[in-house]
């Protein structure tokens, strides 16, 4: 069944651009055909060792597929990390096409159409087991990803995006060479590097290829341009779930293909090998970078975009460090990342469905008028801020506990501070949008986008009660790559520096919370108009002059004395470099003076050069 | 089975309700102290049972919706958690549950909780009080996660409850070279995590009406003062926990039930001690700007604890 | 299969050609059809030679009772019946987006039938001579069909193709000479043969004679100077026709002359040379363009670069990419050509233009399910196996700035009012699309033809 | 025992510590520092100046009230929580004091807000203030400090003054007409 | 140049005290020529009820500190509908004097674009310190009338 996936997802998506029309049915079409990978998904847990009810998994699906093509074989088979990684995104896609159902109003067709090429590009991307498979589906994903770019009709988006594509496949392709060059097959199973300068050039060539698309710092120029300017639900699924398949490729590369002995061979630093520890710090850096950054931001879509590259720097720095720990921490954060960072980005859609701005400054009070929105944005910002009530803690905590195993001084504190940072930008969102004086009269978002919203919300709920669980998915990955699995029972994880037991939390908080309804409730209360604030006494009525919103920005003595660093470092590097592509360019196209003289003497000064060049030789 | 539970809810509600009452009169404490260096009077000690009793007596409590109210919820509820999952005078309660990371981020749910909830009163002298309370959390941050870091990887644990016990007779943190300039730095931290006076920004009555508590009123407000109460012993027995030896002095085996009396009396003197300190140091200092905070806790607080990292790191070699 | 002498290919449309003034007389409408006729009667043609020589082998034929020292030897090789089908399917598919245009001139359909008629004879021929002659026909027709629209760039364009085309073949015809001179024969297997027996510094000066006579026609790096103002000056059209006919041409031309004629090694080094040359400076100079039809020919430069780099390494795989990129360049050009206004076109924003358009700029940057990317990828691969890792890191570099310009092409194409191309424009470029899709999903059925053309290029024969 | 007895400690406890918010109009201001630092020390009786009349149980106003300054007192005085109590400061607040023939200040507070305790003066020394606070404190204990059920029971009154005074008219007083017509 | 050279009509009162008596069109020439030569410091603008003659006195008092001199520029306006030019282009703090006047004698400057309410919020009876305005009799009838909260 699982080739006539692949067609239905062409044949889905030409059959939406048909009916581009009537964009009702093209979004129940697009939402039939997006629930296929989940049937694969629930089909393929008993590999993974999830024991699902037989009469969920109602299609059959092959768990290999091989088909001879010229030189190389295409092989698609399904791995544990495929898996993880197809949990995230085949859970957040029906749900973004289903909020996109009632957003995307112009050309709906063709929005579906992309969206199902770019879940076909990486369905095929987590099932390739060989090179060649891998390089077809991650191209056809990053073009149908240009094509929803392009919606966006913002020029700085469109061609930061293509350049960096560009880049990132050019790098993989060129990586993938050097290891066909050096264990002459394509297929990953086969592949036995021997560790050769060569080799680990191709490696970090292929990783720097996979860095572009997780936004990693020096590499992340186009995020920001490409999520600010993109719609709300292509946003949230390439935010949520594709920026992923980067780290899904580091791992497969770093972890499948060179195992750590491979990178060990170049000395380790405290136990680390010196790469992974590069890309720790690299992580670490984009990290703390992204969060002040998003701190500065008032734009919504922004400052989301920031947070969103600083909350990937953690995964960056567990897949650096590389102990069974980090690795686990890695992926519990990336499955955390994708579900609240939906989350927040489909509410910046839903509140900019119902208010058209986007600016924090002139928003305000919505949380009144929009509670549910509120809530489910409230809880995806606690994740964020990976606050104990929230499943976001356990994915930090087991980063935390990974670098402090290692011993790593310097990384460690950034980390932390990347974390409290989050906490600043967290309450921006909150207080800009949702709290402070109610300044537009709007209805609740529809009730698609609401129930979309909340089905993600649901993981980082259970996931909070019960992180044992994503630690038995992420088990059979560390065990593939021969490490030993992080000691845990459903609801206690073990290191051997502290153990984490979310039970407790649980249950004392529940008596806490008792104990402050009891103190709490003994008296009545008297709700108060909105306006009723203490100012100094002016009466309410002459409101009108204060139209600043106290959120409008909001951190500036954050940014009188760090602005400056920050603002602009990324963007002026690569400037330089368009501006050398551009310098060489001038230079090619002076030799083409247009005139036909020129052009003979050319011809004769070429015949006389190979002459000359011959004879003499 | 059921019998140890019931013991477990019991000790804990009972360490809270201790915990509150300490920090009642804290309060009284803080005043009386304050009072007496200024050469004056001074409320007597009980004035904080006194204050909390009044405010709860009040007749009308005005609230600004559900949000508000969740704000005195969160405050309580989750400060009371920070201080299960600290090991208090050697009696370890949740500790050995959770570990630093933990109660580091258990300190910020009473935060955002209160910041949601002052931020729902839609007073923009709450905003801007939330704002600066905020920056000098990410201001203080700093120093004191570097020194945590380089304790953690030098006594090789992150759980406090075995950082309690490797400090146990007299071998205190303090002692140890390094960690004396990191409780310096600490204590410095400490001071903006009370909010006393050089780093009361958030709170100033006079620039911005109380800050965040500007519409705090009646109960809200005696929550949110049994909140700020309680943090104070939260936050003074995370520092005796880190450098001395959480109060622990005699090992309960040889010395039975006594030895819980003595750490618990020990552990109160410790605490007091590291609050006096702090009042000492409110009593005489102006209020900073939230600009001359950011930067004296991001370049010499910070660049103190970059030495101390460094010294740490050569020290300690895995 | 009956087997069908291949010289049909050649004579058909010429004869058609002549005949129609003829058919201009009875009503100047029907000379579109009429034409359209005959280019889909000699791709059918085509296509049978195709399957013939697909099953048995080279197919040779004997023109005009002279043997082989003197007479007309026509020779189809594997990779010169591929591009016979390429040339002569195309062809009416991209004369098709003519239909919509207003004005019917006949002098403008006997040239392009004039012309398809020349390139594939230089495909499929098999001496010298017969080769030059076709050389020259091809040349003075695109003359002609680069003036066809009488505007100053037009004119402008097609004099300096005209110039540095007659210098071009000027060299030509001293190579033959110098070949002729000494071997006393044209057959291309008599000059394969008997090549040693002439003197080193002759062999040297013909093979220079040629490469610089047929690398003006195959736009090879110095020699191509026309190029951006012929593609600019010339409609639509034309410029897609040229991209598909005469460039495949000329670059088969120059694989004959390589692989066949004379191949010493040092050929193949120059060629690779010339060929990384011609991609850099082509992309590079794209990148600044204002002008669409101007980037996209210095697209084809860079393009035809590749081309040469694939069929310069002189190994099977890398072949096999020469004949993908041929075709993927072939197809997605002319899409892009067909659907080129200036620059700030509202095209790309009805979806019916933008479908194609996109598409044909996905197979030249490269993107996967198109047959472009299979080029690369086996260029790539041979590459790879030999470690030459400076051309793939140029490749790499030109593919990015490839990637920004193109990018800038989209964003163009998005922006202003929405514009709209004829009826047949859009038939046309539709039925190049889904060809280009196609070949892309299912490249087995390019595959083996091209591993065959490899082998048998390898071995020395057509 | 219940709820005679639970109001009478509430009072009892309440009257140690009561938060003050100070308006400080006119010249009384200045009266206020000695009284909180260390030359008389309120906090003595648990008394503390708090920011706002949220967080307060005692409003002091400290001089004369000109007409627009008591609609800012006025927006104060409701925002308060309830047990709350009003000391009038000096001779302005009583009779206007030396703005009695003033067109713009207002005569006697107690029209405007219910005021529970005067201190006499024109501007009364911190001895008077701190003898003010002891004998608020004593009301309060006695339970006589009930100036804000006052102001719920005869809201209306109170409302109908302030909107008199605010529009510098007499037009809504029908009593008046009636005395007139007596 | 000082005061008394500037003007002929100038009368010396004292040491360093000189006063101008002049129309409503030349005061702003005066101002003007004034503020050139050392008298750049505009004290204030006051105003005189003459309710006798009928007229009001506009006082514009200037001080140099070069000079250490106090000029009083002074002009008559009529008391019924008393207008006067507005000078707030040469000094702009004269705005809110005139606006002061406005709000308590009635007197009318054009040009001053914010003439509405100042100190009195709503005041409806005539501008209070007109001499004509009792202001005891206004307190007895108004504040002393407005009745006690009767407590029944």
């Amino acid at each position: 069944m699982l080739m006539e996936t692949f067609y239905a997802f062409i044949i889905g998506s030409l059959v939406v651009l048909a009916l581009n029309r009537f964009p009702r049915i093209a979004a129940v079409v697009a939402i039939a055909v997006s629930l296929l990978p989940l049937f694969a998904l629930i089909y393929w847990a008993p590999l993974v060792g999830l024991t699902l009810p037989s009469y969920l998994s109602l299609l059959r699906f092959e768990t290999e597929i091989s088909y001879a093509l010229g030189p190389g074989t295409i092989l698609l088979q399904i791995t544990p990390l495929g898996w993880f990684f197809l949990f995230l995104l085949a859970t957040t896609f029906p749900l973004v096409l289903l909020f996109a159902s009632s957003f995307v109003r112009d050309n709906a067709g063709g929005f579906y159409a992309s969206m199902l090429l770019t879940m076909l590009g990486s369905f095929g991307v987590l099932l390739a087991r060989d090179m060649l498979t891998f390089f077809i589906f991650w191209e056809i994903m990053s073009w149908s990803i240009l094509a929803l770019v392009l919606r966006g009709h913002d020029r700085r988006a469109i061609v930061s995006y293509l350049a960096f594509g560009s880049l990132s496949a050019m790098l993989l392709l060129f990586g993938f060479m050097i290891l066909y060059y050096k264990t002459g097959t394509f297929l990953f199973g086969e592949m036995a590097l021997e560790a050769t300068p060569l080799t680990l050039a191709g490696i970090s060539m292929i990783v720097a290829g996979f860095a572009v698309k997780g936004a990693l710092m020096p590499l992340h120029v186009w995020a920001p341009h490409v999520y600010s300017r993109s719609e709300e639900p292509f946003v949230a699924f390439l935010s949520g779930g594709l920026s992923k398949l980067g780290y899904f490729g580091m791992i497969l590369f770093m972890y499948g293909v060179a195992t750590v002995p491979f990178f060990a061979t170049w000395g380790t630093f405290r136990g680390v090998p010196y790469f992974g520890y590069a890309l720790a710090v690299i992580g670490a850096f984009t990290a703390f970078a992204g969060t002040v950054l998003a701190i500065m931001q008032d734009d919504l879509r922004k400052l989301l975009a920031y947070s969103s590259i600083g909350q990937l720097g953690y995964v960056a720095i567990g897949i650096g460090i590389g102990t069974p720990l980090a690795l686990t921490g890695a992926l519990f954060q990336a499955l955390n990342h994708t579900f609240f960072k939906a989350v927040l980005f489909l509410a910046a859609g839903a509140v900019y469905y119902r208010t058209g701005r986007w600016k924090i400054s002139e928003l305000g009070g919505l949380g009144y008028k929009m509670p549910f929105t509120f809530l489910a944005a409230l809880f995806a910002i606690f994740a964020l801020a990976s606050i104990p009530i929230t499943s976001g803690f356990a994915a930090k905590w087991l980063l935390y506990e990974a670098a402090i195993e290692q011993g790593f001084l310097f990384v460690t504190p950034i980390m932390l501070i990347a974390g409290v940072g989050a906490f600043l930008y967290a309450y921006k969102i909150l207080y800009g949008v949702f709290l402070g004086e109610p300044r537009h009269d709007v209805r609740e978002a529809p009730l698609s986008q609401l129930v979309a919203m909340w089905i993600l919300v649901l993981p980082l709920v259970v996931f909070l009660v019960f992180p044992g669980w994503v630690l038995d998915i992420t088990s059979p990955i560390l065990q593939e790559y021969g490490m030993q699995p992080v000691a845990h029972t459903p609801y206690v994880i073990t290191t051997n520096l502290a153990a984490y037991n979310t039970i407790a939390v649980i249950l004392a908080l529940i008596g806490t919370l008792f104990l402050a309804l009891i103190l709490y409730k003994w008296k009545p209360q008297k709700v108060v108009p909105h306006e009723d604030n203490y100012l100094a006494g002016e009466p309410p009525e002459n409101y009108e002059y204060i139209s600043m919103h106290a959120a409008s920005n909001y951190y500036e003595p954050f940014e009188d004395v760090f602005g400056g660093i920050f603002r602009k470092g990324a963007e002026r590097g690569w400037e330089i470099v368009l501006a050398g592509a551009e310098f060489l360019s001038n230079g090619a196209r002076r030799i083409y003076t247009g005139l036909t003289e020129d052009y003979s003497i050319y011809i004769l000064l070429f015949f006389l050069v190979l002459v000359g060049w011959w004879l003499l030789w | 089975m059921v019998i140890e539970i019931i013991e477990k809810i019991l000790l804990l509600s009972g360490m809270v309700a201790l915990g509150f009452i300490i920090g009642m009169f804290f309060n009284g404490f803080a005043r009386k102290v304050t009072a007496r260096i200024h050469n004056r009077v001074g409320p007597p000690i009980y004035q904080g049972y006194l204050d909390v009793f009044k405010l709860f007596a009040k007749k009308t409590n005005i609230s600004h919706g559900w949000i508000f109210d969740l704000a005195a919820l969160f405050s309580v509820a989750g400060i009371a958690l920070a201080f299960l999952f600290l090991p208090v005078a050697g009696i370890s309660l949740l500790s050995t549950e959770g570990d630093l990371f933990l109660i580091l981020y258990l300190l910020a749910i009473p935060a955002l909780g209160f910041a949601l909830g002052a931020g729902a009163s839609g007073n923009p002298n709450a905003a801007v009080g939330i704002m600066r309370a905020l920056m000098l959390m990410l201001a203080y941050e700093l120093p004191l996660v570097m020194v945590i870091v380089a304790m953690m990887v030098h006594y090789n644990t992150t759980s406090l409850a075995t950082l309690v016990q490797m400090q146990s007779n007299f071998k205190w943190a303090l002692f140890v070279p390094q960690f004396f300039i990191g409780a310096i730095i600490v204590d410095m931290a400490l001071q903006g995590m009370l909010m006393e006076k050089p780093f009361d920004i958030a709170i100033a009555p006079h620039e911005i009406a109380s800050g965040p508590m500007v519409e705090f009123g009646g109960k809200h407000l005696g929550a949110l003062m049994l909140y700020k109460m309680m943090a104070i012993v939260v936050e003074t027995t995370l520092f005796v926990d880190l450098f001395l030896g959480g109060g622990v002095v005699l090992s309960v085996e040889q010395y039975g039930w006594i030895a819980y009396l003595v750490n618990f009396l020990v552990w109160f003197a410790l605490i007091t001690f590291v609050f006096f300190l702090a009042l000492l140091i409110n009593a005489v200092f102006p209020r900073f700007r939230i600009e001359q905070a950011l930067k004296f806790y991001w370049k010499y607080d910070a660049l103190a604890a970059l030495l101390l990292l460094i010294w740490v790191y050569a020290g300690v070699s895995i | 299969m009956v087997a069908l002498p291949p010289v049909l290919l050649i004579a058909l449309p010429l004869l058609f050609a002549f005949l129609a003034p003829l058919v201009g007389m009875v009503s100047r409408r029907m000379v579109k059809l009429y034409t359209l006729l005959v280019l889909i009667l000699n791709a059918l043609l085509s296509i049978l030679l195709f399957i013939n020589v697909m099953a048995n082998g080279v197919v040779y034929e004997q023109l005009s009772g002279f043997y082989p020292p003197v007479g007309i030897l026509l020779s189809v090789g594997y990779l010169g019946a591929i591009l016979a089908v390429l040339i002569n399917v195309l062809s009416p598919v991209v004369y098709l987006s003519y239909f919509g245009e207003a004005e019917n001139s006949v002098k403008f359909s006997m040239l392009y039938m004039l012309v398809t008629a020349s390139s594939t004879g230089i495909v499929i021929t098999g001496d010298l001579f017969n080769m030059f002659v076709f050389f020259e026909i091809t040349a003075v027709g695109s003359y002609g069909l680069v003036a066809s629209l009488r505007t100053k760039e037009a004119f402008e364009g097609s004099f300096k193709y005209i110039v540095l085309g007659s210098i071009g073949s000027a060299f030509i015809l001293m190579g033959i000479a110098t070949i002729y001179g000494y071997l006393k024969t044209l057959n291309f297997y008599d000059i394969a043969l008997r090549i040693d027996t002439m003197p080193e510094t002759a062999r040297l000066m013909s093979f220079i004679f040629l490469i610089v006579g047929i690398g003006v026609e195959a736009e090879i790096f110095p020699l191509n100077g026309w190029v951006p103002d012929a593609y600019q000056g010339a409609s639509n059209r034309v410029a897609s026709f040229l991209s598909v006919g005469p460039s495949k041409a000329g670059i088969y031309a120059i694989a004959r002359l390589i692989f066949t004629l004379i191949p010493i090694m040092s050929g193949f080094e120059l060629s690779l040379l010339l060929g990384i040359f011609t991609l850099v400076v082509g992309e590079l100079a794209a990148l600044r363009q204002r002008d669409v039809k101007r980037m996209l020919a210095y697209s084809s430069i860079g393009q035809m670069g590749l081309i040469l780099i694939a069929l310069s390494l002189h190994s099977e795989t890398a072949l096999v990419a020469a004949v993908f990129l041929m075709v993927g360049h072939a197809l997605a050009k002319s899409i892009l050509f067909i659907g080129s206004r200036d620059y700030s076109g509202g095209l790309l924003r009805n979806p019916l233009i933008a479908g194609p358009l996109f598409l044909g700029v996905l197979s030249i940057v490269g993107m996967p399910p198109f047959p472009g990317f299979w080029g690369k990828w086996y260029l790539m691969v041979d590459l790879a196996s030999r470690g030459a890792w400076t051309i793939i890191l140029l490749i790499v570099f030109t593919a990015i700035v490839e990637g920004v310009y193109y990018s800038r092409y989209l964003f163009r194409g998005l922006n202003g009012e929405i514009r709209t191309l004829t009826k047949s424009e859009i038939a046309s470029i539709i039925i190049l699309a889904s060809i280009l899709i196609l070949i892309g999903l299912f490249p087995q059925y390019l595959y083996d033809p091209a591993v065959m053309a490899a082998r048998s290029l390898l071995g020395g024969g057509p | 025992m219940r709820n005679e007895d639970w109001k009478k400690i509430s009072r009892l406890v309440s009257k140690r510590s009561l938060w003050m918010v100070h308006f400080c109009t006119g010249c009384g201001a200045m009266e206020m520092p000695p009284v909180m630092t260390s030359r008389y020390d309120m906090e003595r009786f648990g008394m503390h100046a708090m920011a706002t009349p949220r967080q307060a149980d005692i409003l002091l106003i400290t001089g004369y009230l000109a007409v627009k300054t008591l609609k800012r007192v006025v927006q104060v005085y409701e925002q308060m929580q309830d047990p709350k109590y009003v000391i009038g400061f000096g001779s302005c607040t009583i009779n206007g004091g030396m703005y009695w023939d003033s067109y713009n200040t207002i005569k006697d507070l107690s029209k405007y807000i219910p005021v529970d305790l005067y201190i006499a003066g024109c501007m009364p020394r911190p001895e008077a203030i701190m003898d003010a606070f002891l004998k608020l404190m004593d009301m309060i204990d006695k339970g006589e400090a009930i100036g804000w059920k006052k102001y719920r029971k005869y809201y209306d009154q109170y409302k109908r003054n302030q909107r008199m005074a605010f529009a510098y008219r007499l037009d809504e007083v029908k009593e008046i007409k009636e005395d007139d017509a007596k | 140049m000082m005061a008394q050279e500037l003007f002929p009509q100038a009368q010396k009162i004292r040491e360093g005290r000189i006063r101008i008596e002049t129309t409503k069109d030349e005061v702003g020439t005066i101002l003007r020529k004034l503020k050139e030569n050392g008298y750049d410091h505009f004290v204030m603008l006051s105003c005189i009820d003459w309710i006798n003659d009928g007229e009001f006195e506009l006082v514009y008092h200037m001080w140099s500190y070069e000079y250490r001199e106090h000029v009083m520029i002074s002009i008559r306006v009529d008391r019924e509908n008393p207008t006067m030019l507005s000078l707030r282009d040469i000094f702009p703090q004269i705005e809110t004097y005139e606006r002061e006047i406005h709000e308590m004698f009635g007197v009318n400057f054009i040009g001053n674009p914010r003439l509405g309410d100042f100190i009195l919020e709503g005041w409806p009876h005539i501008p209070p310190m007109r001499k004509d305005f009792d202001t005891e009799k206004f307190v007895k009838d108004f504040y002393y009338k407005i009745p006690e909260v009767r407590e029944e």
